[in-house]
């Protein structure tokens, strides 16, 4: 072990596998050795030596490679806050909840003229911005949707009256569309 | 040396690259450089380039036709030269500084050259690891946003949805002339004006129009027949309407 | 320095390094060690410990990284890609670059007395080696071109001051002369 061609393929070995994208297979290792040192045994002594140091030699799938020491990670990661943006698809559907509150799954596919997942529909339940507010009196009793006390929170508003008309941000586009036949418009938020 | 310069003039990165080998192949002192000896290899040089190909470019030829300049300037006494002419020295001075510093940055590409360099003689972590966890728990929400969204599901909804136009019913001139007779005798002899003819319950200004017009249609219809008559005082003044003399002959 | 807290420390610095995949400034190691631990103490150890070494911890564009000894690169290159050199007219535009930073692409051509292709600078661009730094406010408004930190890894520099003063560089050829001896121009081309 202390012959010093051994010792200079560790240390090849131990730059090759750190300088590796991917972990590296012990036949790989063995190409960059000089003649005559077997990788298996450069590799066992690598892991042995740096076993419970602050970055130590594993054997992964595919290869061995260096992982810093698992005791180390909270000291060495950083808890970065990343709030998720809501899909366009739940953004559109929580849109419409809030302008047409309530409002049924079937009357917010046919305002955004497309099909809503359940899984949107889910996703805006889950963040709390949605919930239940009955059924509609017609056949199969279709769930109606509202928006929550914490969609005001999440959008900084203190009630849905703050949230500007709707003939003000779609009636100049949509002068074709008649407002007032769509349904449940009614009850528009701003008469809530 | 002309003979390989010559050769290889296509290597070379434009005239102040060749101009600058020239000065080192000599080993000249670029501060104290005698721009005359240069100029006359430069010249040299292009010259023989001409003979071998004319199509040399301008670039070289103008460098070639500057130096020519140049040294006419530096060789002629100073009392000759015209007052608003370019100061020679100070023309060769600045082509001294510029060779300098293209030999300066060249010899600093040469130090990075020779240095070190990562992925090549050195090399760093292959397989970095993420230091960074995410937490996504949050949700990042603005008004803006909310607002863009049901504009363009509105839009959506309003592209996907066929343009079905709203059946209207508007007063025709058919109508409007039954109306016109059954309300003619109701009427009685004296004039009445056009408005009094429209039916009931028209919503809309447009429905409105329509209805007049028809109604004018159908009187004039009527008053063709001799069924009924109609005056206007003025332009635009309102029309009015009475039974013709055929509709009350009787009397 | 054998003190548990220092030891510790230690491990905490040399995982951290490790694992990044930029060089990591003192600033940041401090805030990962354990309060009362100087960050510049570790990382003077930490040197002194993998001094030598298959993996050396280096100083470089501001910060700290481990690289592969020099001596090892044959042995990795043999089994690892090198990327290509870059061409002589893109080390001299880079050169430039690095000394008359910021600068505009008229005043490398200026400089090099010839046309820079759009290819070179393409090539410094996408290898991350120069980066734009505005535009300089003349007609037309180019861009003018600086250094990356990149740079200074790559070429295994701690900052652009260590880079050789203008003075000392004098061509090898011409040096025969003893040009340092004489007084240096201080009028450069760009000032001109």
């Amino acid at each position: 072990m202390q012959d010093p061609d051994f010792l200079h393929a560790m240390r090849i070995a131990e730059a090759l596998i750190f300088a590796s994208d991917k972990p590296v297979p012990a036949a790989r290792v063995q190409l960059a050795l000089p003649p005559g040192v077997d990788a298996q045994a450069v590799l066992t002594a690598l892991a042995a030596r740096t076993a419970g140091a602050a970055v130590e030699l594993v054997e992964v799938a595919g290869g061995f490679a260096f992982r810093t020491a698992l005791d180390l990670a909270p000291a060495i990661t950083r808890v970065v806050e990343v709030p998720r943006r809501l899909p366009r698809a739940a953004m559109e559907a929580l849109a419409i909840i809030a302008y047409h509150q309530p409002v049924t799954r079937a009357e917010i596919e046919e305002i955004r003229g497309a099909a809503l997942a359940q899984t949107t529909l889910d996703a805006l339940l889950e963040a709390g911005l949605v919930a239940p507010r009955g059924r509609k009196e017609t056949p199969g009793r279709p769930t109606l949707w509202g928006t929550t006390p914490r969609f005001l929170d999440q959008f900084g508003l203190k009630s849905l009256g703050e949230l500007p008309r709707k003939e003000e941000l779609v009636s100049q586009d949509l002068a074709v569309l008649e407002l007032s036949a769509l349904p449940a418009a009614e009850t528009s938020p701003e008469a809530a | 040396m002309s003979e390989s310069l010559l050769v290889r003039l296509e290597s070379y990165e434009g005239p102040l690259d060749a101009l600058l080998d020239l000065a080192r192949a000599q080993k000249l002192d670029l501060r104290r450089i005698s721009i005359l000896s240069l100029v006359d290899q430069f010249l040299a040089v292009v010259e023989g380039a001409r003979r071998v190909r004319l199509e040399l470019q301008a670039e070289w030829l103008v460098m070639a036709a500057w130096l020519a300049w140049l040294k006419s300037r530096l060789l002629l006494p100073e009392e000759e030269r015209g007052p608003e002419e370019e100061d020679p020295l100070l023309a060769a001075q600045r082509l001294t500084d510029r060779l300098e510093e293209l030999a300066r940055m060249r010899e600093a590409a040469r130090w990075l050259a020779g240095r070190a360099q990562l992925g090549r003689e050195t090399f760093a972590r292959g397989a970095p690891e993420s230091l960074r966890v995410e937490d996504r728990s949050g949700l990042a929400l603005d008004l803006n946003g909310l607002l863009r969204a049901y504009v363009a599901a509105r839009r959506r909804g309003a592209a996907t949805r066929p343009f079905t136009p709203k059946p209207r019913k508007l007063w025709s001139v058919g109508e409007a002339l039954s109306r016109l007779r059954s309300l003619i005798g109701e009427a009685g002899p004296g004039w009445s004006t056009l408005s009094a003819f429209l039916p009931e319950g028209l919503a809309t200004p447009l429905d409105r129009k329509a209805a007049l017009a028809s109604t004018l249609v159908a009187a004039l219809e009527a008053a063709r027949g001799g069924g009924l008559e109609i005056e206007q005082d003025a332009p635009f003044a309102p029309i009015r309407l009475r039974a013709g003399a055929s509709a009350h002959a009787g009397p």
